[in-house]
């Protein structure tokens, strides 16, 4: 009994950590690419006050709208997205290891993605489908580079023999940087390049962001939403966020002290604010968007084209 | 057609079919056996087909026919499966009807001698016969 | 218990053939017998995958009590059925899947005009299904590639309008040339060794230069039948114009004609390299090209053909990389996810016909091809989901389960191929992560096109029996899905031993020694007689 | 190569956190004005709403990859002597496979 209650407060201690841990990293992002545009920028704290608006605004049901699909696909793509991070090896090993839950990770991020294709779907709007398709587009394209690049370090783990290749647990404890040789090195950068690219297009942020486009399709897929469902939509992405980053950090950057949990922690935090600094903020700032008659030829051509470089390089 | 085309086909009506019969019967000795010898049957009846446009033929009588050739067939067969296996020759070697055993070697042939071979080939018979027609049957009546 | 065997495959011919005699007595008897004889098969498979779970393979030869009594003439020439875990298993499976279908069509399919000929097909094809799992020798695989060929040729030109009858000639003028190609390797093999049991000829081949030709026509031929990426155009025209119920069926009998392929290439000809590498280049190329073909359709049921088509990649993916990888300790589970896959397969593209045949079926489009397959052009069909959202939630389940989501069973086996395969060729595995992507941006299409949005006119209500049959579809897919541990090493790893085991294929299985005196024949004498007989499979 | 891929465990995880953000999402504001103008879809000009048509589903896709879906589209034409043509050309892609190498 004592047992159930202990992982009852596991889940719900990772749940809200990781929402407001999402939350707080959205809240620095603001801060920075304001500073990088040379204005003061909101506080620390904005996201909380806009979740909490909008749970008190009126949440509409647009007239034709399919009422249940619309009104549970938030949830589920926010409880997905809380779901993925029991799989990924934060701190030692991910509370529910298992030895192939690599490809487990990578489907479940297509989840978030449908949710809010048949959510925008089913609102019948036409700003609303559009959007929802571009979504789908967006999600075809990312996921080819997306699936190169996960498998370059299961490559590498193969290569050196160990068992349980697809396992995130082999990955994060035996540091991929140390199985490659120099050529390897290189291609293991070019490799994190092309990852960068590739949360900017997950979470379908500045250059990739062609399904919430503000100027042409007025909030795209969200057109629709208001009120609480808008917030559970706002909080899914926040812990996407987390989800990607915190994914590609066991894949990639799996450097760590051996000591107590909390310095552990605090190093994790350390890596999730570089990698959601230059793959959020800096591009966030620095490009443009994207058309969407070209999103596709940019992610199946150079970034998966960069992806399997960096592959190829490894393989040597 | 005119009369005289009437009364030659009638009259050559028996002949081809007996023709056909003794195909059939003999499939298990001479050339030939149920499909061959339902194939001359169809051409008696295509006689009669267009000699008298079909005023007496009627062609669900055909499909009717050819499903109890069809089911005859396969029943012999699976009365084998009691004996042995399916499609048992169970009639061979037993001297009883179409059973007489044949020793190696040259021998003019007995009729009743191939178990249910000669059977099988009368169901054939009948199947392909009433199949044809009604296969010309249909074609004449688009 | 031995003559299980040809039960399953000559009951439902008996009941095919007495149909017309049963209809003029009434319609509602021949339903009722079709019913009863579909119900009596999948009881005799039961029993027949226990046995032989139990006391291994079976030989069975049609006419005589073994298969070596032959003509004094001395060469064996006999129809010989043989069974093991993996056939018998594909056979319960699939009388399970032609039953239910046969109650939903009962429902769905009421308008057609003469449906006693439509079962009579039905049945037929079903024959042909059934015979291609237990074939023995080559000629009974020539047989049972005619019937199966030549009754879906019939069940595309069951509606007799000009669409159907142009499909239906590009369809036998293929299928003709096909079972030509097929005639002639057979010829080849017979002319060489004399013999057209699969046992002896795999004992006596030397792999010499015509063997290979003749490999490569009876390939070919059979490629042609699964309609893989290279072979898949006459699917598109056939599936085009066909009932629901057919499609379900020809899927079944492209999936029986993979276990007969693998059989051949891998027992007869022994592992042919080149062959399988060549099977898995082709496989990876009809997933990605059966999806991307898929997203550009209008028409619901070419969506269907194409969808089919990738899932087939996918199979033959899993079972030829497992063929390549020999001996190694990924071969059992790289053919363990393809027969897996193949119970998946059925079950998805199964339970997404029959969801489109009740779309069509709501929609009051009948079968002429003005409205044949609904082109989803005109939106003549809109907001499904206000008034029926039991068969929305279905589709959303088989959309997760054909694109291989988590939770459903689309995942459990694609899971173990993905793993297997990696070892192969990593970018095996990365076209097979793309190729489900595709399958999921297709069916989004179709849930936006067809379930959402404003509803234009109103709709049949939803047909009882079918929305049942679908949902025992759903519930082995949940089933599956949930525990898929369970499943496979019940079911999946018997068939896997009994695929694999080349050097079992030879001697475990002895003829049924029979002593009576009937032994004595001369081929008992012209084959070294102090050695036990042949080994067959 | 132990397969540990438990779906019982993912959808029991699941439906724990449904419950507990079904809850969080209870607390939210449930009442909106019914058809009224709010309800109406948001849509800037003046004509009227269409459902999706299908020529543009997807439209960015297939606008990248148009020479692709050209070439596609020649290969699946009605004619018969197009598929045998293939046919035969497979079978010899088959053939050389098998007897070359």
């Amino acid at each position: 009994m004592f047992n159930l209650i202990l992982k009852f407060i596991l889940i719900m201690l990772i749940i809200i950590g990781s929402i407001s841990l999402g939350l707080i990293f959205e809240g620095i992002d603001r801060i920075l690419t304001a500073k990088m545009q040379k204005r003061v920028g909101p506080p620390i704290l904005q996201p909380f006050y806009d979740i909490r608006k909008l749970m008190i605004k009126e949440s509409i049901i647009p007239k034709y709208a399919i009422k249940w699909i619309f009104e549970l696909s938030p949830i589920i793509s926010l409880t997905v997205s809380i779901l993925i991070l029991f799989y990924i090896p934060i701190v030692g090993k991910s509370i529910l290891g298992g030895s192939n839950d690599l490809i487990l990770v990578v489907y479940l991020f297509i989840f978030p993605g449908l949710s809010i294709v048949l959510g925008a779907l089913s609102s019948n709007s036409t700003y609303s489908n559009i959007g929802a398709q571009r979504l789908v587009i967006n999600m075809l394209g990312y996921e080819f580079p997306l699936a190169i690049a996960c498998f370059v370090p299961v490559w590498l783990v193969y290569k050196s023999g160990f068992s349980n290749i697809f396992s995130l647990n082999t990955i994060y404890t035996h540091n991929i940087w140390g199985l490659v040789n120099q050529i390897g090195i290189i291609g293991l950068l070019i490799e994190i390049i092309a990852i960068f690219l590739i949360i900017a297009g997950e979470l379908s942020k500045s250059p990739f962001d062609l399904d919430t486009a503000d100027s042409e399709i007025a909030g795209g897929a969200l057109a629709e939403y208001s009120g609480r469902n808008l917030a559970m939509l706002n909080l899914s992405e926040a812990v996407k966020i987390i989800a990607i980053s915190s994914l590609f950090i066991a894949l990639f950057f799996p450097w760590n002290i051996q000591s107590n949990l909390i310095i552990m922690f605090l190093i994790y935090i350390l890596k999730l604010f570089f990698i959601i600094f230059i793959s959020l903020t800096l591009i966030k700032t620095v490009t443009s968007r994207f058309k969407i008659s070209k999103l596709t030829g940019i992610y199946w051509g150079y970034v998966s084209l960069l992806a399997t470089i960096g592959f190829l390089l490894v393989l040597f | 057609m005119n009369r005289v085309v009437k009364i030659i086909s009638l009259i050559m009506l028996s002949p081809i079919i007996i023709f056909g019969g003794y195909i059939i019967c003999h499939g298990h000795l001479t050339p030939g056996g149920g499909f061959q010898g339902g194939v001359v049957i169809a051409s008696a009846i295509a006689l009669l087909i267009i000699a008298f446009e079909d005023k007496i033929i009627k062609n669900h009588l055909f499909s009717l026919i050819e499903t109890i050739g069809l089911t005859f067939f396969i029943s012999i067969a699976f009365v084998g499966i009691f004996k042995n296996t399916f499609f048992y020759n169970f009639l061979s070697n037993t001297n009883y009807i179409l059973g007489k055993t044949i020793y190696f070697g040259a021998n003019s042939g007995y009729l009743n001698s191939g178990g249910i071979i000669p059977l099988m080939n009368l169901a054939v018979g009948v199947e392909v016969a009433s199949a044809l027609s009604f296969i010309i049957l249909s074609i004449k009546n688009k | 218990m031995r003559n299980f065997i040809i039960l399953v495959i000559t009951i439902p011919l008996l009941t095919a053939f007495l149909l017309p005699l049963l209809k003029i007595f009434s319609k509602k008897l021949s339903n009722f017998c079709i019913g009863l004889n579909l119900i009596l098969i999948n009881i005799i498979s039961f029993f027949l995958y226990k046995s032989i779970l139990e006391n291994g393979n079976i030989i069975y030869s049609v006419g005589a009590s073994a298969p070596s009594i032959t003509a004094p003439s001395g060469f064996p020439i006999r129809i010989i059925l043989t069974a093991n875990a993996l056939s018998s298993f594909l056979a319960m499976f699939f009388t399970i899947i032609a039953s239910l279908t046969f109650f939903y069509s009962l429902n769905t399919l009421k308008e057609y005009a003469n449906l006693d000929k439509f079962y009579i097909l039905y049945l037929l094809l079903l024959v042909g299904i059934l015979g291609f799992l237990f074939v023995g020798d080559f000629f009974t695989l020539f047989v049972f590639y005619e019937i199966s060929s030549i009754s879906t040729a019939g069940l595309i030109v069951f509606l007799r309008n000009k669409e159907n009858f142009k499909s239906t000639f590009h369809y036998l003028s293929i299928f003709s040339i096909g079972s030509l190609f097929l005639l002639l390797g057979i010829g080849l093999l017979y002319s060489q060794y004399g013999f057209l049991n699969m046992a002896i000829i795999s004992q006596k081949i030397q792999l010499s230069f015509l063997d290979k030709i003749a490999l490569s026509f009876i390939g070919s031929a059979l490629l042609l039948k699964v309609g893989v990426f290279p072979f898949y155009f006459w699917k598109i025209e056939a599936y085009k114009v066909s009932p629901i119920s057919a499609i379900i069926l020809s899927i079944l009998s492209s999936l029986s004609a993979i276990y007969v392929m693998f059989k051949i290439v891998f027992y007869i000809f022994g592992l042919n390299i080149p062959f399988i590498i060549a099977l898995t280049l082709l496989s990876a190329l009809s997933i990605l090209f059966g999806n991307l073909l898929a997203l550009a359709q209008k028409n619901l049921k070419k969506i269907i053909a194409y969808l089919a088509i990738s899932e087939l990649g996918y199979i033959i993916l899993g079972i030829s990389s497992g063929f390549l990888m020999q001996n190694s300790k990924f071969e059992f589970n790289a053919i363990k996810g393809g027969l897996f896959h193949i119970i998946n397969d059925a079950l998805d593209i199964g339970t997404l016909s029959l969801i489109i045949g009740v779309i069509l079926y709501i929609a009051k489009i009948k079968n002429s091809l003005s409205y044949n397959s609904v082109s989803l052009q005109q939106n003549e069909i809109r907001g499904l989901a206000h008034k029926y959202p039991l068969l929305s939630i279905s589709f959303l389940l088989v959309i997760l389960a054909l694109s291989g989501l988590p939770p459903l069973n689309g995942f459990a086996s694609k899971i173990i191929i993905y793993e297997s395969i990696f070892h192969l060729n990593p970018a095996l595995t990365i076209i097979g992560v793309l190729g489900s992507i595709l399958t999921l941006a297709v069916l989004i299409k179709i849930f936006a096109l067809i379930f959402l949005g404003a509803p234009n006119r109103d709709y049949q209500p939803a047909p009882k029996i079918a929305m049942v049959v679908i949902f025992i579809f759903l519930s082995f897919m949940i089933l599956i899905g949930l525990f898929p541990m369970q499943f496979t090493n019940y079911f999946i790893n018997p068939s896997v031993k009994a695929l694999i085991s080349k050097p079992g294929y030879k001697n475990n299985i002895h003829l049924q020694q029979d002593n009576q005196e009937q032994n004595h024949s001369i081929i008992h004498l012209t084959l070294h007689s102090k050695q036990r007989y042949f080994n067959y499979i | 190569m132990s397969i540990v891929y438990q779906p019982k465990i993912l959808l029991l995880l699941f439906s724990l956190i449904f419950f507990i953000i079904y809850l969080f999402y209870l607390t939210g504001e449930k009442k909106y004005k019914k058809d009224t103008v709010q309800t109406i879809a948001y849509f800037s000009g003046k004509t009227p709403y269409q459902n999706i048509k299908l020529q543009n589903v997807y439209w960015g896709f297939f606008k990248n990859f148009e020479k692709l879906y050209l070439f596609l589209s020649k290969i699946q034409r009605e004619n018969t002597n197009d598929y045998v043509f293939m046919f035969i050309i497979w079978l010899t892609f088959i053939l050389l496979t098998i007897c070359l190498i």
